[in-house]
């Protein structure tokens, strides 16, 4: 084809969007929700992910060392912790801190205390934080047995739970995502068989005049491809201005952020330029394909 | 060259529109095809576009075996002939100019080419003053006269025209068919289905009868020159 | 009656289609419009209709004003006109029995009679065998007769028949235009456009020549009654 | 209009669905998609607000009395507290259960509780559940007014995050329920928009020949009638056996059910008949409305 061609082609397919205005409407309001509903998903997908990730950067495994053991020693086993692939952060806490940490706690009870004539029961330990808690039972029979070790308080009940909350949220989100592709497709092709429907007429007089099937999809493709374009630009600034909207919102909920960690919420500003060249790609090819496709149905004469 | 040889189309309702039909065009050739209505003169028409397939026999067009044709060489087949539709079938988004101009742009002539030559149809046409219209904006005869124009434009070896002067005036009829007449002095063969049986008469020619799906008569007839 | 004072056209896209026409048509007239092609024939037609409005001028038809008429009087005038359309306006999702049959339905005509009323108006022109096609399964002029055919079935006060034997051959032509004739004889009044001088020149009457948007003759004629 | 004008009326708006299957299909599927989303986002909304309202019941005031106080008294305590509008549970914790559990707690500290020779230094309590959290600093500053009272120790950080977070989840839920109705809107518009147009052919002409705006509009209302019932049973299926896979799969997840509580998910069997009813009514009626609405503007001719 001569580049003249291209040129016309490309040209109808633009101008078809302008006078087929209603259509081009129509499609470019449901690739527009389409790329919504997916793309919405998807960011609640990466930030339930992200919060997740948050919260489990809490666990806290206590290592109770032995009565008596010399400080060297006691150092000695701290630098190996910090040795330990899995150990992402590992913090001394003697008995003296346990004592008055414990004090402090039990405030109410002041009594039980006295009885103690400045008697310290309490040992020292190491407090780690694993970098991935599906690891962390490895790494705490590692722990086990190193020298010195009294015995390891791991939070096994808080890393089940969340394993198992992870396992279905991921797949409540991931469901979401699926339920949303499929969602769109339904929409779209609706959409899109029933604006060429529409269209059949045109379509079968090209090709009775003697067009190949390329030559008349290559402008419905080109109308697609602007329309979803168009889609993927205002999708993008809507998500953008909803998702700050949110993100400002959940700022003033300070006991929710306690929870889930403020770090934790991913900014849109860190994610601003993959999110608009998927927009803007996933938006222009689906709305070509889409019109692409249908065309198929009645170019058949 | 048209060829049909013991030719029939049964449609799926049941209807058989045309009856073992044997029928030869030579290139060159100006035919009139006349007959009463439903007789089946549209349907040859349908089957010489592979619009329609035959149910039965061969059609041979311009050296296309119709029945063999794989379907990406129809456009190929199509662009050989230049077609009159009976319901006109002009492009409604496109404008009278684009509408003749398509037929051009599919066999990727060249924009200077395609301004001069689509200019100059549809000033034989008369419609100078409608170039920029939309089909939806033009009268019956204007939408016909459309029509021709863009089964000339890109100088068809054949030209079927399915009554393309049924929405126009006598005077231009004649003018229409005289122009026929001179594309086809060059060459061109034109296959023409009318019910003005004061054209035929008029230009004489070969005639060809359908009735009932079956060709009656098909012979050579003097034209009268008589209006 | 129809009656056009002073009326003009003026189409969005600048085209004047009408120039000040002046027009009378008696209950019980019949009469040929004739004119070239994009004359204003068509544009007259869709001003009775109401399907346009005039520019200029008032239009009265069937004792409705149709520069004041309400919205949802417009139905109302509707009915008292049967339309042959020169592109026919078939509804394509109906059949042909369905398609005349929807007339009746709407002034809420009784199941019974319509069943026999449209079974007759089919056998009037002649398409007993195609009652239940559908219009994309018609040849050109049974489709028009179709047309006809629905223009007839209501029993109208006025008939407007624009181009209504363009695809059909000349002894069906004949054959509509004794029917319209017949009809014309009990009353009802008929406007027919035509192109077909024969036709005009035989059954004569009164002729309305439009040319270039104005009435350029008004006048009757003795029919010739020669074929 | 006459009883067999409307029943051809009825019977060209069936008939329509058959003639016109590519959009019927078509709109079935923008009306089936739209109803899941809203359908869904509402049991979502319903089970949210439920599982919130158990963990809510797991509120609870401990009341300490003073020492030494009699018998009595603190019975009657009792019945003064059950006799309070908004709570909801009482029940008695005596000085040696509150001993017993302590111990128990501290197991790891046992020789802090040597010293005491036998003494319990804990207080008799009461332990109070209120109705309605949103009141229940009025309830504790009523009880606080009673003879007997020593303090009171009430969940307010407990409630106060309930509260917050049932906030942020109503509002997500209800932002939820209110896009998914936007969405449904826009896509719902959009096709039948497209679909009438493609058939305005058809209605002009009707107009043409004669036709009341109400005689045109009649059968696709019907159409649409028909399809958007037929989309609200399909609806009603896919969300029946959807809602039952998920909570059947929520059974399994053991510790998720700790938290929620297992009595607070909605049982589909429970609300069986008001859904159906709603998908099928709502179905109908958007489907109905869409088409009349769209033919509008074709009409006037
Ligand atoms: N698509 C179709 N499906 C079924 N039957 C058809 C179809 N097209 C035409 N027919 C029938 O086939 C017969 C021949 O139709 P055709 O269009 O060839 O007639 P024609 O000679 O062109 O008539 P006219 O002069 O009225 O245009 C008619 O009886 C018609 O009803
Ligand atoms: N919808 C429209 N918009 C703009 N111009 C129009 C429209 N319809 C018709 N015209 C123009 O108005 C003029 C008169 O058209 P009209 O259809 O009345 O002609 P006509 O006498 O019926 O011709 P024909 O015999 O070819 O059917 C023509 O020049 C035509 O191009
Ligand atoms: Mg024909
Ligand atoms: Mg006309």
């Amino acid at each position: 084809m001569k580049f003249s061609s291209v040129h016309y082609l490309v040209k109808k397919g633009i101008d078809n969007v302008v006078r087929n205005k209603m259509m081009a409407f129509a499609s470019f309001c449901v690739l527009l929700v389409s790329l919504l509903l997916v793309g919405v998903s998807v960011l609640a997908y990466l930030n339930v992910n992200s919060i997740i990730g948050g919260v489990e950067q809490k666990n806290e495994i206590a290592i109770y060392l032995q009565d008596g053991i010399p400080n060297e020693m006691i150092e000695h086993f701290g630098d190996n912790l910090r040795g330990l692939p899995n150990v992402a952060d590992v913090v001394f806490y003697s008995k003296e801190e346990a004592l008055d940490d414990f004090k402090a706690r039990m405030a109410d009870s002041d009594m039980l205390f006295d009885s103690l004539n400045g008697e310290n029961p309490l040992p020292d330990a190491y407090r780690v934080r694993v970098a991935d808690i599906q690891h962390i039972s490895e790494t705490v029979s590692t722990i086990a047995k190193f020298e010195g070790v009294d015995s390891i308080d791991a939070p096994y009940d808080f890393v089940n739970s969340l394993l198992q909350i992870r396992k279905v949220l991921m797949a409540v989100m991931g469901t979401l995502i699926l339920a949303m592709v499929i969602v769109s497709i339904v929409i779209i092709s609706s959409t899109t068989k029933t604006s060429v429907y529409s269209r059949r007429e045109e379509i079968q007089i090209m090709k009775y005049v003697g067009a190949t099937d390329a030559f008349i999809r290559f402008p419905f493709f080109v109308e697609g491809m602007v329309t979803g374009f168009f889609a993927g630009c205002i999708a993008f600034l809507v998500t953008w201005g909803v998702y700050t909207a949110v993100t400002n919102a959940l700022q003033n909920q300070t006991l929710v952020l306690n929870i889930i960690g403020t770090g934790s919420i991913i900014q849109f500003t860190d994610i601003i330029l993959p999110i608009a060249i998927s927009y803007m790609a996933v938006g222009a090819l689906i709305g070509a394909l889409g019109c692409a496709i249908s065309t198929k149905r009645y170019i058949n004469v | 060259m048209v060829e049909l040889k013991d030719v029939s189309v049964k449609y799926s309702t049941g209807v058989d529109a045309l009856n073992h039909i044997n029928l030869r065009i030579n290139d060159g050739d100006f035919a009139f095809v006349v007959g009463s209505s439903g007789a089946g003169k549209s349907t040859m028409i349908k089957l010489l576009l592979k619009e329609i397939d035959a149910t039965e026999g061969t059609v041979c067009v311009n050296g296309y075996h119709l029945n063999k044709l794989k379907r990406r060489k129809i456009p190929e087949l199509r662009r050989t002939i230049g077609i009159v539709f009976q319901d006109f079938r002009l492009i409604p988004t496109m404008t009278v100019y684009e509408n003749i101009a398509f037929v051009l742009r599919v066999i990727d002539a060249p924009t200077k080419y395609i301004k001069k030559r689509v200019a100059y149809v549809i000033g034989l046409v008369g419609l100078q003053d409608k170039a920029k219209h939309f089909p939806s904006e033009l009268s019956g005869g204007e939408m016909q006269r459309v029509a021709i124009a863009r089964a000339l434009v890109n100088d068809p070896k054949l030209i079927i025209a399915d009554e393309p002067t049924g929405n126009i005036d006598p005077e231009l009829s004649f003018e229409i068919v005289e122009l026929l007449k001179s594309i086809n002095a060059c060459g061109t063969t034109i296959l023409m289905v009318t019910h003005e049986h004061e054209l035929v008469r008029h230009f004489g020619g070969r005639i060809i009868n359908i009735d009932n799906g079956e060709i009656v008569f098909d012979d050579i007839m003097e034209g009268t020159d008589e209006i």
